[in-house]
């Protein structure tokens, strides 16, 4: 039988080594299966506990179908100057329009983004498969059998996402099509 | 219904904005002429589209296929809208030739604000740390990848990797006899030439050896020839150098002490 | 002017995220000058705070001229059971370069791997037929019978190919890939 005490302790230590976000079936396992429960909530208890301590420089949060500490966003400042990292990742603005259709579309082909964006996108895509924010799952099965497209793990740790469920909804346009008579419309019947 | 020129902005002319696309600047276009995308007059945005392109000429900016692509597709679309409609065999008139672009605008304006909201959370985003990966002891490389996201892309990157490290590793031979020759074969090669007792003028000779690494090497095997008496060395009236073989014999450990 | 609850979430943020020792005067130079003397004691404040908690998973250690974080000892056999755990659904790129040469050299034998790799194949290859992406398909009829290795089932679904052939050649990827870079344009000028 394991201490309550304990078994926070390993939880904190163990997400405190992690780099990535830890599944947490994969955390509970660390105990016997009978612990199960009790571990379930120690595990909520470290993670409450991160998750309160708002001026503190960690936190803990649930991404990506997993749970890790980092660090306030708020003192990036000072990370990058500790570190001397200059310029973090910035992405282009076609590489954010690209990742869009990507993660609202998926699975999709590079033609259909072509389509839908207007503007080839081999370029980008190369960015976003080099960032990891992209990947290839395979190809469709027409013509030319091109790639196909989905998000990745990292997409979603970066957005601070826990699954795709979690984007921030599309916007759904009142305008549909013809619902206005309309001017020129009105032209092209007069001169028939 | 014609437009007059000079319907952009004026401050476009100034200072030409950046599109991410044709898309993009017909976006921008429904927006400065303050319509809504449905109710887009194709013929407006057909010549405003124009003007765009004649400014980028202006400016001497390359344009790209895809703009000419889509300028090409107004003018097409906006001819179509001045054909008086067919109606389809029911009589209902036939479907507006603008629906398609229609939709294409509102569903690249639709991703393009996801694009906005994903911007933002980016830029927020990057100012979360992780803990940097260090050495544990039992687990794995840390470059190690989650099995489940290792793609094709990372699978040809792997194999492109592996190539161009074999490649490094084992250069061609061919390549390596063009561009470091060896001092022994130019040896043998001059050997050779002198069987039968021919004069061999060295001056024309080395005229031959196609790259400076040759002539080194073959003048290098000249001197180790003299220095072991295989050769003799002549100068004609003529200025040329004749070489002549004597008759001492070749050793096989002689040969194999010229450097490769 | 800087808050001193804002040092302590600095001092804790740039401890966190390290994995080797930090020495205190760079770590005080985040602040002005004028500010060291209340750095100095912000850190000591963060320092003391994790020494204190003796029941948690984590704590602050003042080693070879350097102040970190670390996990406690005794905990030691958790990190080690987890890491174990966790390590199984891992490709390392060694194994991810044999998986590759197999993927588009097969039907291949051990020792042709060695010679592309330049390594000696053995413990690689266990792995890759445990997580059943290769399978041996019989032995080559030469000097020493080497096993003859081939991709399975699992690898094409996992790669999302209906079959071998819809692998892609090298040359393809540089066609889609290779040809126009992504015009990095800044986040802060596409805007305008």
């Amino acid at each position: 039988m394991t201490e309550r005490a304990d078994m926070e302790a390993a939880f904190e230590a163990v997400l405190f080594v992690a780099s990535e976000p830890l599944k947490r079936e994969k955390l509970i396992e660390l105990f016997d299966q009978s612990e199960a429960e009790e571990a379930g909530a120690a595990l909520d208890a470290v993670l409450e506990r991160y998750r309160a301590q708002a001026d503190r420089g960690i936190s803990a949060e649930e991404v990506a179908g997993g749970v890790r500490i980092v660090t306030r966003p708020e003192l990036h400042g000072y990370l990058r100057r500790f570190y001397e990292i200059t310029g973090r990742s910035k992405l282009s603005m076609a590489a954010l329009e690209t990742l869009a259709i990507v993660a609202y579309r998926q699975p999709i082909t590079g033609p259909e983004i072509h389509e839908l964006r207007g503007v080839q996108p081999s370029g980008v895509l190369k960015t976003l498969l080099d960032k990891r924010l992209i990947k290839i799952s395979g190809r469709r099965q027409v013509v030319g059998k091109p790639f196909v497209y989905r998000t990745t793990r990292e997409f979603l740790m970066h957005f601070g996402l826990q699954d795709l469920k979690d984007l921030p909804p599309l916007e759904e346009f009142e305008e549909t099509f013809g619902s206005e008579p309309d001017r020129q419309l009105s032209l092209d019947t007069a001169g028939s | 219904m014609t437009q007059a020129p000079g319907t952009l902005p004026e401050s476009w002319r100034v200072q030409l904005p950046v599109f991410e696309g044709p898309l993009d600047l017909l976006l921008q276009l429904v927006r400065v002429n303050k319509v809504e995308i449905a109710q887009i007059e194709v013929a407006v945005i057909c010549d405003q589209f124009h003007e765009y392109l004649e400014l980028m000429e202006e400016m001497n900016l390359d344009i790209a296929a895809e703009y000419i692509y889509e300028a090409a597709m107004l003018i097409h679309l906006k001819s179509k809208m001045l054909l008086p409609r067919p109606r389809t065999e029911d009589g209902e008139p036939a479907e507006d030739p603008r629906e398609e672009l229609v939709k294409r605008l509102l569903e690249y304006r639709r991703l393009k604000d996801a694009s906005h909201s994903l911007a933002e959370i980016h830029s927020m985003r990057v100012g979360v740390w992780t803990r940097r990966p260090q050495p544990m002891p039992n687990a794995e490389q840390p470059e190690a990848l989650e099995l489940d996201e290792v793609s094709l892309f990372d699978l040809l990157q792997a194999f492109r990797e592996v190539l161009v490290r074999y490649d490094h590793d084992h250069p061609e031979p061919y390549l390596m006899s063009r561009e470091t020759f060896s001092v022994r074969e130019q040896f043998e090669r001059l050997l050779k030439e002198l069987e039968g007792g021919k004069p061999f003028d060295l001056l024309a000779d080395l005229g031959q050896r196609r790259s400076r690494g040759e002539i080194v090497a073959a003048f290098l095997a000249v001197l180790e020839a003299a220095r072991m008496h295989l050769i003799r060395l002549h100068q004609s009236e003529g200025g040329e150098l004749v070489l002549y073989r004597t008759t001492k014999e070749l050793q096989r450990h002689e040969l194999e002490a010229v450097q490769v």
